[in-house]
C-alpha cells in the first residue's frame, strides 16, 4: 500500500501532517507520540525576533472549537535554528517551517535563514488574526500574497507552502495569487476570525477583540475552501480546519487535498495524527485502494 | 487514559470529591491531571491532584461552568478520559518550617503537598468563604488554622491575615488560591524575604506545553515574558510572576 | 423595566425575533409558544414564483451545527399574501418578509407587492448561498447590495433590511453599501458556505456541493461580524447566527446589534425564542438596568 | 419533554427497546418522537412510536451513529427530551383486508398500527437481514410471514417475495422499511391498483415542518412538489412519492 505523497517536490511518508501552533516543537507530543511516523511536522510560526505574544487570556472555548489569540508567541528564528532544529533533525520526518514576518523583507530574511539543513519546507504565514502588524493583513490581499511568495521564493531552495486566510470572498483568488507567485503548495485554512464578550463585565474576552476560531466547527467551512482553492489552482493544496478523525481528512483529501494537518484535535486526543493515519490505511484496505494518490481529488461530480 | 470512576461525592456545597482508578504516573504535588467532562464541552479541564495512591486517584472540584457540571452528575461505574500528571508541581525541601496557604478550591492540592512534604513544622492556613471542606483531612499534617469569611468556622477573616504574626518561624511559603490572595502572598515573601511558590491559573487547551495559551507573565532581565502555566508551572516562585 | 428597541422606524416590543427560514409562516412554532411575545416574526425566504427548492438531502448535521440546502422552496410571494399573511395578522407580532429577488427588478416587484398592511419591514435577502440565481452572488457584491436596496426603498414604505452575507473578506464594506443604498437597518449573518462528503460514495453530500453553515458552530464568527458592522454604519444592525441563549443573545447586542434574531436553535428548543427574551429580563433585572438600550454597543473598549 | 426512562434494553444485535414515562399526547400509528440523543449530538433524531400506554412510551432503535450510539448508552434513571408526537400518521379503514409490510428497522411503528388498526383480517410480513426482534409482539395481530435475507428465521429472501400470491385478498396495503422495498411495495400497489400507504424517512431538523429541510418528492399535476416528511408525512400515499 503507497501512503506517500509529494508536496511540491516534498515527500512525505504520509499525507498527515501537524498544523503549525498547535504542536510546538514536537517535544512535548513526542512524549505521546512516536513523531517518525507523521508525514510532517509545521513548527509554531517564527518571527524574526523573539515576540511575546498577547497577554491572557489567549483561549475560549466555543462550541465544538476554541478562540485563541496566542500572538505568535515564539524565540526567533535564530533561536529555533540554535535550540529546536538540532531535536528535530534527530527524527526521520519532514520539518516545515512556519515564518509570520510584518514586512516583505522579514519573510525573505527569515526564509534565506532557514535554507539550511534540517528543513524541507518554508510555510509563509499570511493568516495569522492575532497581531497587529503582518498576518491576516497579507492574507486578505492577492497583490501581497503574490509578492511576499516572489520574494521568499527568490532566497530558498525549498518547497515554499502559502498560508491563506479563510476570511476572504474569494479563496481561489487568493490560492491563484500564491501560485502565480511561485507557491509550490499551498495550505488551509488558518483560523477564522471570531470574538467573545464577557457579558457580565462588558468587554471583550479578548484585549485583541478578534480571535482565531479553530476546531470541528469549522471543518465544513474549511472543506468548501479547500475545495475551491483545489480547483483554483494546479499546485498541492494542504487542507486542515477542524480535522478530528479519518473520516474528516478523507473528505478533506476526496475534495482535493494532497495533504492534511491536524491542529486543535492534538489538544483533545494527543493521539489524533496517528489515529488518522491508521483510519486512512483501513480505509485504503476496506475500498481496495493502493495508491492513498487515488483518493486525491476523487470526488464525483455530475 | 480512560478510567473508572470509583465515587463522586458532594463534601460541600458545589464542591465535589472524585475518586477513580489510577494506574497511571505518580505525580509530585501540585501537579494536575486534564479531565473529559463530556457533554457539550470541547476541551479538557485541568484539576490538580488531591491525593494518590497505588489504585485510585482523587481531585477535588467545584462546580463553575458546564465541565464541572457535567462532571458532578457522573456516578461510580462511569468511565471517564483523564491524562496526566502534568505541570511542573511543588519544589519540596526537607526539614524546613513551612507555611502551606490555601484558599478555596486552591486546598485540594495542598493536601497532596501537606502529606509529601517532609517539614519540621508545617503550619496551614486554610481559608473559605463560608462552607468548609477537607479540614479534616490536614489534621494530623500540621498546625492548622482555619478562617472563614463569614466567621461561620474558625477565624473571621482572609486566610492570609495573622500570617505576618508568624513568618518569623517560617522558612518557606507555598500558596494556592484566588489571585488577590496569591498577590498578598507575593507581597508577604517580598517583604519578609522568604521564599514563596505558588500555583496560578489560567484557561488551557493542550495541557502539555504545546499551544502557548495558558500564558503567565513573568518578569525577565528587566522586562517580562510569558511562560506556560501548564508546562513551566503551574506552581512558579512568587518573586517572578507579574501579577 | 423598557425592553422596546426601534429599529429603522420599526417599533419592536423586544428585541428577539426569528431568523428568516427557521421559523416557517409562525403557524407551526405557534403551537409551541405565543407568537404574540416575539419582537418579530421574519418569514421564510419568498421569490416572485412558487419555487420547489433543492432536492434532498437537504440537511447534514455537523460539529455543533448543520449545513442546509433548502433553496428557497416557498409558494411565491402572491401565495403568502393569500394564504400565510392573514393568519399573521391575527398576532400583535411585528412581520418582517425576506425576499429573494433573482434580479433587481424582481425585488423591487416583491417590495411593492408587499407594501400592504400587515407586513412592517422587508428584508432583502442577498445572501443565501443555496440558490443558483441571486443570493449570495449579490451579497457579495457592494454594488449589488447598494442597487437593489435603492430599488427596493423607492417603492416601498416600510421598514428595508439588507440581510448581509458573512462570506466576505470585509463586511463592513457591504453594511456601508446597505446604508448608502438606504436601507434602515442590516441584518446578519446569513450561513456560511460550507461543504460535507460523503467517504464512502466519494460524493457531495448535497447535490449543490455548497450548503449553509448555521448553529452555534459559527457564533463566534457571527458575533466578530455583528461588531464589525456595528462599527462600520449607523443604521441599526440586528445580529444573529448560532444564537443559543439570553447569554449570546447579550454578546450581540453588547457588540452593537438593536436586535437579534434566533435560527437553527429554535429546531433544537422550540422554546427558545421565549427564554432568550426571560433570560434578558433577568439579566437586566440582576444588573440594574432600566431600558434595553443601555446594553445596546455597551462593549468597554480600552 | 424531559422524560425518565424506565428500561433500555437490546432486543437483537444494534437493536435497542426503550421505555420512558410519557404524559404528553396519544400519538396515532406512524407518528414519531423527536429523541435529544445528548452528547455531541446537535439535532435531535426522529423515532417512531413503537407502543404506547397511559404512562409509557417504547420506541425500538438501530444503532447507526453517533445519536442511537449514545441513546443505547442511556441507563433506567436517566432523564431525556423527547417531543411528539409529530407527524402525518396512517390512515386507519376499519374493517378491511390489510396488509402490513415491515422491512428491518422499519417495523416498529408497524407494531402499534397492527394493534390500532380495526382490520377484517391482518396479513403481516416482517423482512429481516438475519436476526429477528418484536415478531412475537405481533403473533396475536394477525397472520404473521417471516422472513430473511439469509434463511435463518422464516423464509428466506425478500420480505416483498410472495406478496403478489396473496395479493388478491388485500385492501390496502401499508409499508415502512428501506427505500428499495417501498419501491416495490409502490409498484405492487399501482400494478394491482391497491391503495398503499408507506413511511419515508428524510434527515430532520425541526421535526415540526418549519424549516423545509425534510424533502420528499412527490407527484404534483405533471411536475413535482417536496413535501415534508415531519409533517405532510411520514406516511404517504405509495402513488403520489417519487422515487
Ligand atoms: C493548574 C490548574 C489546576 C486546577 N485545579 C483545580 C482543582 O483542583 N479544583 C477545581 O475545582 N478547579 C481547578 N482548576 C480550575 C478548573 O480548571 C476550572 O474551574 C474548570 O476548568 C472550569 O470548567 P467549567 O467547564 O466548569 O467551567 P467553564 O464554563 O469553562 O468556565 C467557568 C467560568 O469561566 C468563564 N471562562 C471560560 N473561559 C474563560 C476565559 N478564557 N477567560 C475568562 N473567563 C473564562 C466562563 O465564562 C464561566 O463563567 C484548576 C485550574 C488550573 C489551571
Ligand atoms: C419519521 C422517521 C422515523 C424513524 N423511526 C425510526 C425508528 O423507529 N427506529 C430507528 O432505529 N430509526 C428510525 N428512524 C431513523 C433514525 O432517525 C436514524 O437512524 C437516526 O437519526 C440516526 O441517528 P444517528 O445519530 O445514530 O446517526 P447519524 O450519525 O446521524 O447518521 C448515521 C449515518 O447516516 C449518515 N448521514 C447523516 N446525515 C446524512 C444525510 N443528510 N444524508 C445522508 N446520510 C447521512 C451518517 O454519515 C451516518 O453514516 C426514523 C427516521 C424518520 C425520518
Ligand atoms: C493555539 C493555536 C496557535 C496557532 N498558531 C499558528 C501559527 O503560529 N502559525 C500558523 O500558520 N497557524 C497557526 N494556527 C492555525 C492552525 O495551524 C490551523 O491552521 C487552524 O487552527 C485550523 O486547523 P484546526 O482546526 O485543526 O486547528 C494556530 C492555531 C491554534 C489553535
Ligand atoms: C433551514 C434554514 C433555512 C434558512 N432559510 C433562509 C431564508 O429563506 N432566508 C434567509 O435570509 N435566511 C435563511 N436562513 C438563514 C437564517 O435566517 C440565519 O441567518 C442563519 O441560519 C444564521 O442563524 P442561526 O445560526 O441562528 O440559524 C436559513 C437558515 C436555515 C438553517
Ligand atoms: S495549555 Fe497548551 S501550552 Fe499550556
Ligand atoms: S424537519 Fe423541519 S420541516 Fe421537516
Amino acid at each position: 500500500m503507497n501512503l506517500q505523497v509529494e508536496v511540491g517536490g516534498l515527500k512525505l511518508k504520509n499525507p498527515v501532517m501537524t498544523a503549525s501552533g498547535t504542536f510546538g516543537f514536537g517535544r512535548e507530543y513526542g512524549e505521546y507520540i512516536d513523531l517518525n511516523q507523521l508525514g510532517a511536522i509545521v513548527v509554531k510560526g517564527l518571527t524574526v525576533k523573539p515576540k511575546e505574544g498577547n497577554p491572557p487570556p489567549r483561549v475560549y472555548e466555543t462550541p465544538c472549537g476554541m478562540l485563541n489569540s496566542v500572538g505568535l508567541q515564539n524565540s526567533g528564528v535564530d533561536a529555533f535554528i540554535e535550540k529546536e532544529l538540532p531535536f528535530l533533525r534527530d527524527y526521520d520526518v519532514a520539518v516545515i517551517v512556519n515564518i509570520a514576518g510584518e514586512t516583505i523583507e522579514e519573510f525573505a530574511y527569515m526564509a534565506k535563514k532557514l535554507d539550511i539543513d534540517g528543513v524541507d519546507g518554508i510555510e509563509i504565514n499570511v493568516s495569522c488574526p492575532n497581531v497587529k502588524k503582518g498576518g491576516m493583513a497579507f492574507g486578505i490581499n492577492p497583490d501581497d500574497i503574490f509578492n511576499i511568495t516572489k520574494e521568499v521564493k527568490k532566497v530558498t531552495q525549498k518547497t515554499v507552502i502559502v498560508k491563506l486566510t479563510p476570511n476572504v470572498t474569494d479563496i481561489g483568488v487568493c490560492a491563484k495569487a500564491a501560485e502565480d507567485g511561485g507557491a509550490d503548495a499551498v495550505s488551509l485554512i488558518n483560523t477564522i476570525a471570531g470574538m467573545a464578550i464577557n457579558i457580565d463585565t462588558r468587554t471583550p474576552v479578548f484585549k485583541n477583540m478578534i480571535a482565531g476560531l479553530s476546531g470541528p466547527a469549522i471543518k465544513p467551512i474549511a472543506l468548501r475552501m479547500v475545495y475551491e482553492a483545489a480547483r483554483a489552482v494546479k499546485i498541492p493544496v494542504i487542507g486542515m480546519g477542524g480535522i478530528s478523525s479519518f473520516k474528516d481528512a478523507l473528505e478533506f483529501m476526496i475534495a482535493g487535498a494532497k495533504a492534511v494537518a491536524i491542529g486543535t484535535c492534538n489538544f483533545v486526543n494527543p493521539n489524533c495524527t496517528i489515529e488518522v493515519i491508521e483510519g486512512i490505511k483501513q480505509y485504503m484496505v476496506l475500498n481496495n485502494i493502493e495508491d492513498i494518490n487515488e483518493i486525491i481529488g476523487s470526488l464525483k461530480v455530475d | 487514559m480512560e478510567t473508572r470512576i470509583l465515587s463522586n461525592e458532594k463534601i460541600a456545597s458545589g464542591i465535589y470529591k472524585l475518586v477513580y482508578e489510577w494506574k497511571g504516573g505518580i505525580p509530585s504535588p501540585g501537579q494536575f491531571v486534564m479531565v473529559d467532562c463530556k457533554g457539550k464541552t470541547f476541551l479538557k479541564r485541568p484539576i490538580s491532584v488531591c491525593s494518590v495512591d497505588d489504585k485510585s486517584m482523587t481531585i477535588v472540584y467545584q462546580v463553575k461552568g458546564e465541565g464541572t457540571k457535567n462532571l458532578s452528575e457522573m456516578k461510580k461505574g462511569d468511565t471517564i478520559e483523564v491524562t496526566g500528571p502534568h505541570g511542573h508541581g511543588f519544589e519540596l525541601y526537607e526539614d524546613k518550617n513551612v507555611l502551606i496557604v490555601g484558599g478555596g478550591i486552591g486546598i485540594p492540592p495542598l493536601l497532596y503537598l501537606a502529606k509529601k512534604i517532609k517539614a519540621k513544622n508545617s503550619y496551614i492556613a486554610l481559608g473559605f468563604k463560608s462552607e468548609i471542606f477537607l479540614v479534616e483531612e490536614f489534621k494530623n499534617l500540621g498546625e492548622v488554622i482555619v478562617t472563614t469569611e463569614d466567621g461561620s468556622f474558625g477565624k473571621k477573616g482572609m486566610v492570609t491575615q495573622g500570617i505576618e504574626d508568624i513568618i518569623d518561624k517560617i522558612d518557606i511559603i507555598y500558596g494556592c488560591g484566588p489571585k488577590p490572595m496569591l498577590k498578598i502572598l507575593q507581597d508577604i515573601s517580598l517583604k519578609n524575604n522568604i521564599p514563596c511558590q505558588i500555583s496560578v491559573e489560567e484557561r488551557m487547551a493542550c495541557g502539555i506545553g504545546a499551544c502557548l495559551v495558558c500564558a503567565c507573565k513573568v518578569k525577565k532581565d528587566g522586562g517580562f515574558a510569558y511562560k506556560r502555566v501548564c508546562k513551566d508551572g503551574p506552581v512558579f516562585w512568587a518573586e517572578e510572576v507579574e501579577f
